[in-house]
């Protein structure tokens, strides 16, 4: 079972987050085609190692948070807010 | 009734005390301390069960989880648990159990006549015939072999019993509590680090059971341990999962141990243990060897026998040979020999050994350099044959009625392999143990190959000071450890005895070593092929005793070490589970949270028919004595409203305050069309669009003021809203100050709606001119109801003239009522959600059969609505061509050209004299009270042009195929005089 | 005509008495009427806002997952940059107009004195019954008084504010889902037994 | 080699079964082949399978880079059904479930196809009018599908709840030529028959690399070397994003896991296939007894094929709500696949934007029922370098053009089809 280390509430159980997509995608502004938003919304990396994500803390603050996370091994490595850039590391 | 095996003195039972229990209908009795499966052996029931495929006669195997053999139909009615190991079954008072997988008696199982046919039910016969004829399996070959197959019958009755779930936290875990267990509880307890130590035995020491020397330093260290407040003592706990990030699952046997559960007590408790560091002290299981008729009913592991004589007081039999590859095995013989059976010979495939020294000077008959290669006995043991190691024959025959097995220890690695630890091999003790750990885990013990009760308790006390300090505690000096001789459990490297007969590597599932090797000629030589080729290892022991032994004779036959072969991968469960414990409690009427509004009572008073939207329960309808079915309630309610007035309770609705400098700008963002121009006091109908293109969400929202939102969702969707809104605030606008605050709970709503509800409206709401001037449709303004604050809406989903009182919720039955009472006069009914889903297809409004997530803006007709100007969410991809295509489905209103013919939701619509395609499907139905009939609602191709056509509502699932007339989804009012009348 | 007392979502299922086993330490409930108002900070405010509070309501607002109590009110962290505002209740709405006054152009203010309730339970027994249904670690060492959390407890959102050492535990739900969550509360406790004062 | 029957058993039985031969062989690489096929579960072996059996092309290799079968097909919970909503799904599953029906006669293998029933409970009348929605589209499109009310549910079930507490059950669509089948031995079956006619089945080979040129694919590096072939099809359910990595691409795909469980084996209890309306959960038993259920994915991407505790708690959780029953019996194992979701539910059976490089993936949780459909599908693609029309809608642009084929209306969202 995860154990996700929110910064506002510690570590909490999986079951009071819920998973919110690929962070990495960035929303096309007001400018933004079919072709952006094509792939903003349906083209993935989907990485088999570490990827960033957005998990609510849904059941907790609420928060939107990122989460560096392993999808192998499921390790949650690092854990921000929502304005808060995490870089992946090399694989 | 004597227990003719049970041994005078001894053991941990309660002799003073007796406990009847019954077998097959037998009548029999044991003692407290007693397991199933040692009463059963006190009174010398050896046949207990019939094997998976073949059923033959087998008997109890082992002491303890690992038991393949000896399962049981424990309990009677709707408490009886199929596949019940009666070896870790304690025993009580009362106790009822029965063999299974049988027909006819125990002793006379007809289906015994499949071992005839063995030679053509290897391993995946099934898979190369019952082909022919094809339509024969399900009807011939399937039932057969169903009947034939399974273990155990379930009751089929629901389960009277309770379970619940609980969580811990702990710095160490503690994962059995023998030796090591024991030791590293004490050492990391000692401290102050927060442990829990489960075990799943009743009584905990593990090994020292079977040790009366080491009964005071158990005592002694239990006492210890009970002295520290932090330190949670679990008896009776099941580890069965490792999960991720230290977390475990372990199932605690509450009331298993009594007839049935007292009251207010579970019968079974599903702990997740959230732990920083793990212990595992988790033991060892015995292995089998494979030789011929190494399944009949009196062979058995050494250290279960062992165990019987020592801590049950029990005989396992009066004449017992012991076939052993290693010194660790051999105190099994001693301890027979205690208990006063006679030990007729030791059978070993080596030279020498200390334990050989030993057991010669005790005067055993020792056979070097032999092998047991046959056993004779029908439906129990009476024989064994003993020949030198590979020599031809037969061998000599030597009475016995007990032959006591082992061919080494088998490291309990479940846990420390789901946690993720590879596995290593070890070639002294041939076996597998825990490899460097991932997680926060350390093995200690026989679980890692360290055997003897004092090297296990050294090595639990070092791993138990280790955890601790891994945890961020200080170790404590060290405590006194058990002084015990640790004989050597290394074995030398026997597997199989080949011979005449089946030798069997998995007893439960009748896997030979024979079935092995076939699976291996067939090009199923990997184990995990082999393993689903055979079923090896994969019965309800899931091969603890056996498993390694198929890989060894896979490795055989590959001409590769065991350790190329290695072992298939281990899953959850460590041992089996009762689905119940993992279900919990909130089962059955408790599965979902049942969400009531404030009005829930006022329903409950007036008999409301209910019904599930999402978990609220909402009133279906109000059925009177009068009303002839549903649909006359249904209908007198509509027509109230028509006709009169009606008020409805609309709590359920999403309600969220959005509020903040950039609120509109937000609002602008998120609605597909424009609120920033909406004045204060104002309510506009506004449609949300996921990304993608397509209908979210709709609902009216509200200015209240120049910062200050008022937003509605649908009931169902007010929890994804909630949760869209934040998102994109958080991710793709942080820029905006918003703020977002779900008041769904601190209002209740009720709807009055009808040509009479201005003058019901205004009975109950002071301090507002309720005029058509002064109060248009879409007006909104605070006020006060009934004498409580609240806020006033002029909207309307019947189509009629209507207003929503919002209130806060603890208010709502007093302004309920006070509506009720202004509206006596004028002949007002409450009407439930079917009257309200009536007035809205009436109406062409469109709800969740129609806003279904496949819908866009156009589809439903709505396409006016989206915005020219500026950004919103969904705007770029609802241009893609997929979605603009003219082609797509459009919302047409559909009236059955009989208005006696019934149509329903779900039909499809198909042109009459075409091809029977379907050009559309009907989303919503009602019989209708403006013009008697069945109207509905419907998404149909080239909708808009078809008005005024006949179509078909085709529904060949119920044989009905009714013509429909296809006209505007407005059917009620289409100008909007009455709603703003 | 003045305003009546409101309906409370438990009146019909939280009937004072002893509620399943008779032992000796039972769980004792109570049910501490509340007035409750969400403050959401307006962006870049938080200085003067908690200003604001000190001013108004004598309390540092807290940080994540702590409680402060000042002179007449308590403030609870729930989520960055929002608070549960509670006191005894008082005449309907004035809370939220004391706060919406104090934190004007500061906060929005949202009124949830009918939206969630407040159910107190207390004795020896709260920790495990707590257990049964609650995924966090209360344990002294991890939890205390003045620390608060929110979770989900048997699919219900709850807010759970220590206010004792006792231990006393004040549990805040959403008023629609009250009765699930105060059914799993009496079952959970019934093996200790239940005091509904 | 000789074909596998009863009558052979029994002589193989007289003889000390020494005459059975290896199911498949394990050749080595061969330097080029006509096709690769990347994948040794049910779809990859079937694609080969009717490559050689529909379109004569026998010069055919299955790189596997573990075991065949012990991927998803080796992990599911074994259900065959057709009871789509959307035409282009329902008549694909549709020719798929017909090729079940007559799968042990074309592949010589008995994979233990049992058409036992799949019911669809419903609990509302939202449900229900989905329900007869979906069960009228098939029907329509010659599917067979039934609308059961409560003692039709009785009868084909008798040990389900109907008034389970919270959501009674109101009624169920059934199809009745839906049901299961043994999942090992559809990829042993398809092996065996690939096998049989020349398809080279090559387990321990993975794929590293991709040899491109001028935009269009020659073959791939693997862990046993460079094989070439003009035509390469993908299917690695699960890991298709990884493939198509090496190929320089992205594809709609989030890889997810879905746990099943399996519980001890039990006499006869449950004669169909049945799923709950009102939670994540589905059930059936099999033929060795042990019953076989699931429930939803975890809900977050993994690679990692192991499920946790919550979403487990919740299928037992339902399972006992359905059936109050199973409480006494016990769970013996779980373990978990990991799924190419798309964003609408629906798979891609397709080219890709590299020439010569075909792909049968994002079968989302529906990969088992389709094994056959999609091998066949796929093998016509290959053979044709055009999709087959009951394929034609399964592309990877149809997001590019708004064509969602989004069976339940549940939005771009991987993690929730």
């Amino acid at each position: 079972m995860l154990r996700i280390p929110c910064p506002h509430c510690g570590a909490r159980d999986e079951a009071e987050f819920a998973y919110r997509g690929d962070a990495t995608v960035t929303r096309p502004g007001p400018d933004g085609d079919i072709a952006a938003f094509h792939d903003y919304l349906y083209a993935r990396t989907n990485p088999r190692g570490w990827q960033v994500e957005w998990w609510q803390h849904s059941a907790g603050c609420r928060a939107f948070l990122k989460v560096l996370r392993h999808t192998v091994t499921h390790e949650v490595r690092a854990v921000a807010n929502a304005a808060e850039t995490l870089e992946v590391p090399p694989a | 009734m004597s227990q003719p095996h049970r041994r005078q003195a001894g053991g941990h039972i309660d002799r003073a005390r007796r406990l009847a229990f019954t077998f097959d209908g037998r009548r029999f009795e044991g003692h407290p301390g007693d397991t199933l499966a040692s009463a059963l052996l006190a009174n010398g029931v050896r046949l207990v069960g019939r094997s998976f495929k073949y059923h033959r006669p087998r008997g109890i195997f082992s002491a303890g989880v690992e038991e393949p053999n000896a399962l049981v139909e424990l309990r009677e009615g709707a408490r009886r648990e199929p596949n019940t190991r009666a070896t870790v079954v304690e025993l009580f008072d009362g106790l009822v159990a029965g063999s299974q997988n049988r027909r006819g008696s125990l002793a006379f199982d007809w289906m015994a006549a499949a071992g005839l046919l063995a030679p053509w039910l290897g391993a995946g016969f099934y898979y190369k015939t019952f082909m022919w004829p094809a339509a024969w399996w399900e009807r011939v070959y399937e039932p057969m072999i169903r009947r034939a197959a399974g273990l155990g019958h379930a009751s089929g009755m629901p389960d009277p019993d309770r379970y619940e779930a609980a969580h811990a936290h702990c710095d160490v875990l503690v994962v059995g509590a023998g030796p090591a267990g024991l030791a590293a509880a004490r050492a990391a307890g000692a401290t102050g680090a927060r442990v829990i130590l489960a075990d799943q035995d009743v009584l905990l020491g593990g090994d020292l059971l079977n040790e009366p020397g080491l009964e005071a330093w158990r005592h002694e260290t239990l006492s210890a341990i009970a002295g520290m407040p932090e330190v949670t003592v679990m008896p009776r706990t099941t580890v069965f999962g490792f999960y991720d990030q230290g977390v475990l699952g372990a199932v605690e046997r509450v009331a298993d141990h009594v007839p049935e559960p007292p009251p207010h007590t579970p019968r079974q408790r599903a702990w997740t243990i959230r732990a920083r560091e793990v212990v595992l002290a988790t033991g060892a299981h015995e292995r089998l060897i494979a030789f011929p008729g190494n399944d009949r009913p009196g062979v058995m592991l050494a250290g279960a026998a062992r165990g019987y004589a020592r801590r049950h007081g029990v005989r396992a039999g009066e004449s017992a040979v012991l076939f052993a590859t290693h010194d660790g095995a051999y105190d099994a013989a001693f301890a027979m020999a205690e208990a006063g059976a006679r030990i007729v010979a030791i059978v070993d495939p080596r030279q020498d050994s200390a334990a050989m020294q030993r057991a010669r000077e005790a005067g055993f008959d020792i056979r070097t350099g032999s092998e047991v290669c046959g056993t004779v006995g029908l439906t129990a043991l009476r024989g064994v044959s003993v020949r030198g190691v590979g020599a031809a024959g037969r061998g000599d025959a030597f009475a016995a009625d007990l032959l006591m097995v082992s061919g080494g220890w088998n490291p309990a690695v479940h846990l420390a392999s789901m946690s993720g630890a590879p596995l290593a091999w070890d070639e002294a003790l041939l076996a597998f143990v825990p490899g460097a750990p991932v997680q926060r885990e350390r093995s200690a013990g026989a679980c890692r190959g360290v055997h003897g009760i004092g090297a296990a308790a050294a090595d639990g006390a070092a791993a138990g000071h280790a955890a601790a300090e891994a945890a961020g505690f200080v170790a404590m000096p060290a405590f006194p450890l058990p002084d015990a001789p640790a004989a050597d459990c290394r074995p030398c490297e026997l597997w199989e005895v080949k011979g005449r007969g089946k030798a069997f590597v998995d007893l439960q599932d009748d896997v030979t070593a024979a079935d092995i090797r076939l699976a291996h000629r067939e090009g199923f030589s990997h184990i995990e092929h082999a393993k689903r080729y055979t079923t090896h290892a994969m019965g309800t022991d899931q091969g603890k005793t056996g498993g390694i032994v198929g890989a060894a004779v896979l490795a055989e036959a590959r001409g590769e070490p065991v350790s190329r072969v290695g072992l298939p991968r281990f899953r959850p469960y460590a041992a089996p589970i009762a689905w119940g414990a993992m279900a919990g409690e909130g089962v059955g009427k408790h599965f979902q949270p049942t969400r009531r509004t404030a009005l829930h009572g006022v329903h409950e008073a007036l008999g409301a028919a209910w019904l599930d939207a999402g978990i609220w329960k909402r009133p279906a309808y109000y059925p009177r004595p009068a009303d002839a079915d549903a649909w006359a309630s249904v209908l007198r309610e509509a027509r109230a409203v028509r006709e009169r007035v009606g008020i409805c309770d609309v709590s359920t609705l999403g309600k969220i305050m959005v509020e903040g400098p950039d609120a509109a700008t937000f609002l602008d963002r998120v609605y597909a069309n424009t609120f920033s121009t909406l004045p204060i006091g104002r309510a506009r109908y506004g449609l949300m669009l996921r990304d993608d293109g397509i209908v979210f969400d709709d609902g009216t929202t509200s200015r209240i003021g120049p910062e200050s939102w008022f937003v509605t969702t649908t009931t169902a969707q007010a929890g994804p809203v909630m949760q869209h809104l934040e998102f994109h605030l958080a991710s793709a606008w942080p820029d905006l100050d918003v703020s977002l605050a779900s008041v769904t709970d601190q209002w209740a709503a009720i709807a009055i709606a009808g040509p009479r509800a201005r003058e019901v409206v205004a009975a109950v709401v002071q301090g507002l001119d309720l005029s058509n001037e002064a109060f248009p449709f879409m007006a909104v303004a605070d006020c006060t109801a009934a004498g409580v604050p609240a806020r006033l809406f002029r909207i309307s989903f019947s189509g009629e003239l209507a207003y929503e009182i919002a209130m806060p919720a603890g208010y709502a039955t007093h302004v309920w009522q006070a509506a009720m009472e202004a509206g006596a006069t004028h002949g007002i009914e409450p009407y439930g959600m079917e009257a309200l889903g009536l007035l809205r297809i009436e109406k062409g409004h469109v709800a969740g059969p129609e806003l279904n997530g496949q819908t866009t803006a156009q589809d439903l007709g709505l396409g006016r609505m989206l915005k020219k100007k500026g950004d919103f969410i969904g705007r770029v991809l609802a241009q893609r061509p997929g979605l603009t295509d003219p082609s797509r489905p459009r919302l047409v209103g559909l009236r059955s050209v009989d208005p006696a013919r019934q149509i329903r939701v779900g039909s499809h619509l198909v042109l009459p004299g075409g091809d029977g395609r379907s050009q559309g499907w009907i989303t919503s139905v009602t019989r209708s009270v403006v013009e008697p009939g069945w109207i509905g609602l419907g998404m149909l191709r080239e909708g808009e042009a078809r008005i005024g056509s006949e179509v078909l509502a085709a529904n060949p699932l119920m044989g009905e195929e009714v013509p429909v007339r296809v006209v505007s989804a407005h059917m009620h009012d289409p100008e909007n005089i009455r709603v703003r009348a | 005509m003045s305003a009546p007392e409101p309906t409370h979502p438990l009146a019909a299922h939280a009937a004072p008495g002893r509620h399943g086993a008779a032992g000796e330490a039972p769980l004792r409930v109570t049910l501490p009427p509340r007035d409750i108002v969400q403050v959401m900070a307006r962006r870049g405010r938080a200085d003067a806002l908690a200003e604001a509070a000190r001013a108004s309501f004598g309390l540092d607002l807290p940080h994540a997952g702590h409680a402060a109590t000042g002179k007449d009110a308590t403030a609870i962290w729930i989520q960055p940059g929002h608070w549960l505002l509670t006191a005894p209740r008082g005449v309907e709405g004035a809370l939220a107009a004391r706060a919406a006054a104090a934190f004007a152009g500061l906060a929005a203010v949202a009124d949830q004195s009918h939206g969630r309730i407040t159910i107190a339970i207390a004795g020896p027994a709260a920790h495990s019954v707590l257990a049964r249904g609650c995924r966090l670690d209360l344990h002294p060492r991890a939890f205390g008084p003045g620390r608060a959390a929110a979770t989900q407890i048997a699919h219900v959102g709850c807010l759970i504010h220590q206010t004792d050492a006792a231990p006393v535990f004040e549990l805040t739900v959403f008023a629609t889902l009250a009765e699930p969550f105060f059914h799993w509360l009496m079952e959970a406790g019934a093996g200790a037994g239940v005091l509904i004062e | 080699m000789a074909g596998y029957s009863g009558f052979r058993i029994l002589l193989e039985g007289l003889r000390g079964n020494s005459g059975w031969h290896q199911a498949w062989r394990k050749p080595e690489p061969s330097p080029t082949y006509d096709v690769i096929v990347v994948g040794g579960g049910g779809h990859g072996l079937a694609t080969a399978f009717y490559l050689a059996e529909v379109h004569g092309i026998r010069n055919v290799a299955v790189l596997e880079r573990g075991l065949i079968g012990q991927g998803n097909t080796g992990r599911n919970t074994t259900i065959v059904r057709s009871n789509y909503l959307l035409p282009e799904n329902n008549n694909f599953y549709e020719h798929s479930l017909k090729l079940w029906e007559g799968l042990e006669q074309s592949l010589g293998y008995n994979v233990m196809m049992s058409q036992r029933g799949v019911i669809n409970l419903f609990h509302n009348d939202a449900q229900r009018n989905a329900a007869i929605r979906r069960g009228n589209s098939m029907r329509l499109n010659g599917i067979d599908a039934e609308i059961l009310d409560r003692e039709g549910v009785k009868a084909m079930c008798p040990i389900v709840d109907l008034d389970n507490g919270r959501y009674p059950v109101m009624g169920g669509l059934m199809q009745r030529r839906g049901g299961t089948a043994r999942h090992d031995a559809v990829a042993w079956g398809f092996a065996h028959a690939a096998d049989a006619r020349g398809v080279d089945i090559i387990e321990h080979c993975e794929v590293t690399g991709m040899i491109l040129a001028g935009g269009a694919i020659q073959g791939v590096r693997t862990t046993r070397g460079e094989i070439r072939a003009p035509k390469v099809g993908l299917a690695v359910a699960g890991h298709t994003s990884t493939l198509t990595e090496m190929a320089g691409f992205r594809v709609p795909i989030e890889t997810h896991l879905l746990q099943a469980f399996v519980s001890e084996a039990l006499k006869p209890l449950i004669d169909c296939v049945v799923t709950f309306g009102a939670g994540h959960f589905y059930i059936s038993q099999s033929d060795k007894g042990g019953l076989v259920f699931g429930g939803g994915l975890d809900g977050y991407p993994s690679y990692g094929q192991r499920g946790t505790l919550p979403e487990a708690e919740h299928v037992y959780a339902a399972g006992v709500s359905m059936i109050p029953a199973l409480g006494r019996l016990r769970g013996l194992r779980s373990w978990a696949g990991v799924m190419d979701m798309t964003p609408d539910g629906s798979p891609y059976i397709c080219r890709t934007p590299l020439r010569g490089l075909y792909m049968t993936a994002g079968w989302c949780y529906g990969g088992f029922k389709a094994t056959p459909g999609s091998g066949w599908c796929h093998a016509w693609t290959i053979a044709k370098d055009e999709p087959h029309r009951l394929n034609a809608a399964f592309t990877l642009d149809r997001f590019r053009e708004g064509r969602m084929l989004d069976e339940r209306g549940n939005g771009p969202f991987f993690w929730a089809q």
